[in-house]
């Protein structure tokens, strides 16, 4: 926060650009039927980009490539807390038909 | 905060204080990672149960405006981060100019939300509203599709309520930036309502494709 | 005064087992560190006002040994609970099914041959007995202690569980998930009888309820199941005919078992799993059918198990075939 | 005590300390003084404990004859959710951590106040509106949908105040969640010099290994809880399986914060023990990485189990094998803490003053409390004891033996520092073993009970169950006595205690170098950390006598 974390506009225009191609990907994704390739391709196209567009955010926009140690693994841990409520709850939803 | 740049009692330096602050805001930003976690799982659960009826319920509402409220709501995070950059190299007059247009950014987003509310009103779309999804559709898809529309008000609705705090802690930081409060060496208030409001934003960077994107060939 | 309940399945054994063992176990180490504290306590007590204890930090083989030995004891511990609870949710082929229906706050048990009970369930003594459940309105629990048994019973789903009574008695079952005022109350007797006596039971009990296939059979017609449902497979839905037990092609090309939970699924969301060659046109009847009619619609599809097949047109896949 | 020298000369209070900085009801009611704030949590939260304590009494009253004549069923179904409420969110959830951990935090680590001293004030107001939301709904038709709030029983088909207690719920969420917020701040960034994270006292470590829970977990019971409460009011079907949700779901989401908030009850307390055997054994802790460590490991490891409140709903019997096998994991930290705990016994000189007989008895209890969960976790087992009286039995030696001990132990601790008076030595033992005692005949039988397949939650139980129901009425009103006489005679100690000094056990800690009670900016002059933690024999500041050990072996256990 102080004036070693200055990100010059340069910096945050590109990444809008980048936000605004990925947005216009994600739409046209959808609209073509990839679950004709792979089942659930389309979801997994549009949580793909979706991460990356929030990683760029995360990275650039709130600076968290330029924070301190404690404040990424704040990110880090927020992240994997998510991934643990999502995937052991889903993993007894996936495996009931296992039997 | 209300006085520029002073040192509260409790940190020793200034350096101290600046980074409790941001600090703060991160693990603050964590925790609403997981309240919006809560409903993101009820939601996957519930897409992976009825995937078609999600799909049919997904394609009834406004594509166009949804994109085209993606792409207000990333302009204004661009604003809010030109704003502290603004702040940081102390151009005080731009970074005024930057938070009235993440500001009125902002109000579009919630207007143009407030259209296609109104529109799912007007089609009977509004759960607990005397739902009905389709004319001659079955008890069974009504109810999944009241899922939908009962996730899709919860997690927008969530989401807006977070853009309307985040509105009024704009204006609060555009009135103290008229008054010239901010400076290089302090600009905490405009860092952290930035930080907020880029969260705000990656929020709806997930909502978008999951609640606007299913199947729409 | 008993310390446990009577054994009267076959898992109050292997639960009492692990029981037993598991005790045993914590004892030892509860036992220890008691008599370790104690002694502790009085061996070093303080002498002096102003004396300090010996500055002893740590010692890594010491932390090691108990990281290592209480995560080798508990693994045997998983290790004995999973075998157990395995056989407990894998219920053998050959089973007497039996449905209960939980309500608030009371319990039906429909036997194989439509003999309906209330809070009453009568076994025979030494068959595998497997309880296919589902709730009316909220969460429930069928649990006998001296089973060892217990399962929820959930609205909207099929729970089962299973055991084999080992002793004729009469014991008692429980609601043992809390589902409103009268939880308390929602109990009674599980009658273990010999074979014999069961079957004489089974056929003295004069029961003024309808037959569920009969009730089943009317409902088909009612709700114009037959309309479409034809036997000879020329409708525009596949014959049940020889459907039950069967193996099932889907339209995605996978294949299922028809038992009840798919039956079950197939009446309230029938888009879920359609059969391959046809088309999803079924409504759902989800909310119009209590639990005792999906159970009578479930016992006369049951019934046309050993109807004859059509050659097409029929909802289980061809033998054969995978 | 008696038994030890005082630091401090004279029996006279310091001139100046923060009770008496400013006066006046605005003064405390608008302060930011993170010591006075713990004071208003401590009386909050006794508030709850009574109220919580008052339906127990009622409960266990009740339940003396099988039919139970004292009060109707929904009426005992009011009470026991009541009770559970009650104690769970409003009183163990925020006991230490609110009380004892914020007011020495700041005090530990050598700093003026939480980093964030106005979200400090606005977390004990967030706990006051949900409070009253809980209130409400308590008083106006009651809660009968026990604590765990379960669907479609809450959400459609309770007709009790259900809406009001969730949203009272929820609120409270945000307060649990500022307090965690700003613990973690502070201990990162308010250390004073030379507190590295390894000097750290483990009252700090298990405080910072509770707040990641807080941050992490509190917020899906809040949203969890208000999908609960929306599906209620605009009959939506998140959660009811009529609708085509999936009740199931809502237990995944209820226990991923509920389980883990079971750590949130015993971490704090086992900091509290972490202090307090060190201070009476006079030698440093046995194993303190060991024991910091795994206040961390039981946060993190604590989020991966939650569905073993589940192996019998039908949940996937793959998923309850995992989930079996990671709760037994969890115990191993716990196991860790305990042989650490027993081995900084060995060699030492021990006192027997109160805090240590409430160290004591709690090593007892929550080695009863850990050991049962090994039943629970166990899938075979946990079939027939599931839901019975043994899962009662077994929680109330851990909330109730464990995490309740240690707060009184604690506060005990604390309390020369708190109020700057020593209580009643002799009234505070009886009260320490009335307690033991009174707890072990109330919760051990019941035990018995689970085993024998009497189910939670019942208002009336066939006769068979009578005596161990008997004996635990009994237990529960020495119980009440225990809790009754410190009450007493801590409040007659503010007043009338006998001066404490600064350091009275004495203790090693940097809450212990200030004046008692402290002044508001805590210390005179920022501190500096030059001593590793619980390093008697360095300190020659306390007063002890370092060179007393040398003639017993040195160093290194070798039993």
């Amino acid at each position: 926060m102080s004036e070693h974390n200055i990100v010059s506009p340069k910096i945050y225009i590109t990444i809008f650009a980048a936000l605004m191609v990925c947005t216009f990907l994600t739409v046209e994704a959808a609209k073509v039927d990839l679950n004709h390739y792979f089942p659930g391709l389309n979801i997994i196209v549009a949580l793909v980009i979706a991460t990356f567009k929030a990683s760029l955010v995360v990275l650039f926009f709130m600076h968290g490539k330029y924070s301190p140690k404690r404040t990424q693994l704040v990110i880090i841990c927020s992240v994997f807390w998510l991934a643990i409520m999502l995937f052991m709850t889903m993993s007894d939803y996936i495996s009931r038909p296992w039997s | 905060m209300h006085r520029t740049g002073e040192l509260f009692g409790q940190f020793e330096t200034m350096e101290q204080q600046r980074e409790s602050a941001s600090f703060g805001m991160w693990v603050f930003l964590s925790t609403e990672v997981l309240f919006f976690g809560g409903m993101f799982m009820t939601y996957t659960l519930n897409r992976s149960t009825y995937p078609d009826v999600f799909g049919e319920a997904s394609r009834s509402i406004n594509l166009t405006l949804g994109a085209v409220n993606t792409v207000v709501l990333i302009a204004s995070s661009l604003t809010m981060a030109m704003s502290v950059w603004a702040s940081q190299v102390g151009k005080k007059q731009l970074l005024t100019i930057f938070l009235i247009a993440t500001l009125i950014l902002g109000s579009v987003f919630l207007g143009i939300k407030g259209i296609e509310y109104h529109e799912k009103f007007v089609e009977h779309h509004v759960p607990g509203l005397n739902f009905s999804f389709e004319p001659g559709a079955s008890v069974a898809t009504n109810a999944h599709a009241q899922l939908f529309f009962s996730l899709y008000f919860a997690m927008t609705g969530l989401h807006a309520l977070h853009m309307i705090v985040g509105a009024g802690l704009l204006i609060w930081l555009i009135r103290q930036s008229m008054r010239g409060r901010f400076t290089p060496e302090y600009s905490t208030p405009v860092d952290l309502i930035g930080l907020y409001w880029h969260f705000v934003d990656i929020v709806w960077i997930f909502l978008f494709p999951l609640l606007y994107l299913i199947d729409r060939h | 005064m008993p310390l446990y309940p009577e054994q009267a399945s076959n898992f109050a054994p292997s639960v009492d087992a692990l029981m037993v063992y598991i005790t045993a176990v914590c004892l030892f180490f509860a036992v220890a560190i008691t008599v370790a504290v104690i002694y502790f306590f009085f061996k070093y007590r303080r002498k002096s006002a102003s004396e300090i204890g010996v500055p002893i930090h740590g010692d890594m083989r010491l932390e090691v040994t108990w990281l290592v030995v209480p995560a080798l004891l508990a693994l045997t511990m998983f290790a004995g609970g999973a075998v157990v609870y395995v056989d407990f949710r894998r219920s053998p082929m050959d089973t007497l099914d039996i449905y209960v229906i939980g309500k608030q706050w009371m319990w039906k048990a429909q036997q194989p041959t439509g003999l309906k009970e209330i809070n009453e369930l009568h076994v025979p003594v030494g068959r595998n007995v497997k309880l296919i459940m589902a709730s009316e309105d909220v969460i429930h629990n069928f649990s006998v202690p001296d089973f060892r048994v217990k399962m929820d019973v959930m609205p909207g789903h099929y729970n089962t569980m299973w055991f084999r009574p080992t002793k004729p008695g009469r014991y008692h079952f429980f609601c043992s998930q809390y589902c409103g005022t009268n939880h308390a109350l929602m109990g009674g007797w599980v009658t273990v009888m010999k074979v014999a006596d069961y079957q004489a039971w089974l056929s003295g009990s004069s029961s003024a309820d309808m037959n569920p296939v009969v009730a089943g059979e009317k409902l088909f017609a009612e709700k114009a199941c037959n309309t479409c449902h034809l036997p000879d497979g020329k409708g525009r839905a596949p014959s049940l005919n020889g459907l039950y037990e069967g193996r099932v092609l889907l339209a995605d090309g996978s294949t299922i078992t028809a038992d009840d939970a798919y039956i079950r699924e197939s009446i309230l969301a029938p888009a879920a799993k359609v059969v391959a060659g046809y088309q999803p046109v079924m409504p759902s009847f989800q909310g119009q059918l209590t639990e005792e009619q999906i159970l009578a619609l479930t016992a006369y599809i049951k019934s046309l198990q050993s109807q004859p097949v059509p050659a097409s047109g029929a909802g289980v896949a061809p033998a054969g075939k995978k | 005590m008696s038994s030890t020298p005082s630091t401090t000369p004279g029996n006279q209070l310091p001139r100046e300390h923060y009770l008496n900085a400013t006066y006046g009801i605005r003064s405390w009611l608008l302060t930011t003084d993170h010591k006075r704030i713990a004071l208003l949590y401590l009386a909050s939260v006794t508030f709850f404990f009574f109220i919580g304590g008052a339906f127990a009494t009622m409960i266990r009253i009740h339940l003396l004859t099988p039919s139970g004549y004292l009060v109707t069923p929904e009426t005992y179904n009011k009470l026991f959710t009541m009770h559970g409420v009650a104690m769970i969110f409003f009183f163990l959830i925020p006991s230490i951590p609110a009380v004892l951990g914020n007011f020495l935090i700041p005090l530990m680590i050598g700093a003026k106040d939480l980093a964030f001293p106005k979200i400090n004030l606005l977390s004990w107001y967030i706990y006051l509106v949900g409070g009253s939301f809980v209130l409400y709904s308590f008083s106006t038709g009651g809660l009968d949908t026990g604590w765990t709030f379960y669907t479609p029983l809450s959400s459609v088909y309770s007709n009790s105040a259900v809406t009001p207690a969730v949203i009272g719920v929820f609120i409270n969420g945000f307060s649990s969640i500022l307090t965690g917020l700003n613990f973690i701040v502070t201990i990162h960034t308010m250390r004073a010099p030379g507190m590295t994270w390894f000097r750290l006292p483990l009252f700090v470590w298990a405080h910072y290994a509770t707040s990641i829970i807080f941050i992490l977990g509190t917020p899906v019971i809040a949203i969890t809880l208000l999908l609960a409460g929306l599906e209620r009011m605009f009959h939506l079907g998140f959660f009811n399986p009529v609708l085509g949700g999936d009740p199931i779901l809502f237990q995944h989401l209820f226990w991923f914060y509920s389980h883990p908030a079971v750590y949130i009850m015993i971490l704090p307390a086992m900091g509290v023990i972490s202090e307090i055997i060190p201070t009476f054994a006079r030698k440093p802790i046995f194993g303190y990485t060991f024991i910091a460590g795994s206040s961390i490991a039981i946060a993190v490891i604590g989020f991966f189990v939650w569905a073993h409140h589940m192996f019998l709903t039908g949940q996937s019997a793959y998923a309850a094998l995992t989930f079996s096998l990671l709760s037994y994991l969890v115990a191993i930290p716990s196991a860790v803490k305990v042989f650490n705990w027993t081995s900084t016994l060995f060699k030492g000189s021990i006192s027997y003053d109160t805090p240590m007989l409430y160290a004591l008895g709690f090593i007892g209890l929550f080695l009863v409390g850990g050991l049962t969960g090994l039943f629970l976790a166990c899938l075979g087992l946990d079939i027939h004891i599931h839901d019975t009286y043994f899962v009662v039995a077994h929680f109330h030696y851990i909330m109730v033996g464990g995490a309740v001990m240690g707060y009184v132990g604690g506060l005990h601790f604390w309390w020369p520092k708190i109020t700057g008076r020593l209580y009643p030595e002799f009234l505070a033992r009886i009260a320490a073993v009335t307690l033991f005692i009174g707890f072990n005949l109330t919760f051990f039988p019941q035990f018995i009970l689970g085993y024998l397949g009497m189910p939670r939650r019942y208002h009336s139980y066939p006769p068979e169950f009578q005596v161990f129901n008997v004996m635990s009425t009994a237990g529960a009103s020495i119980l009440a006595l225990g809790y009754l006489l410190p009450m007493i005679y801590l409040v007659w100690s503010m007043r009338y205690g006998q001066v404490a000094g600064r350091n009275p056990w004495p203790a090693t800690g940097l809450e212990w170098q200030t004046d008692s009670p402290p002044l508001t900016e805590n210390f005179d002059v920022t501190p500096e950390v030059t001593w590793e933690a619980y390093d008697f024999e360095n300190r020659p500041d306390l007063g002890l006598d370092v060179k007393g050990a040398p003639t017993l072996a040195p160093a290194h256990g070798d039993d």
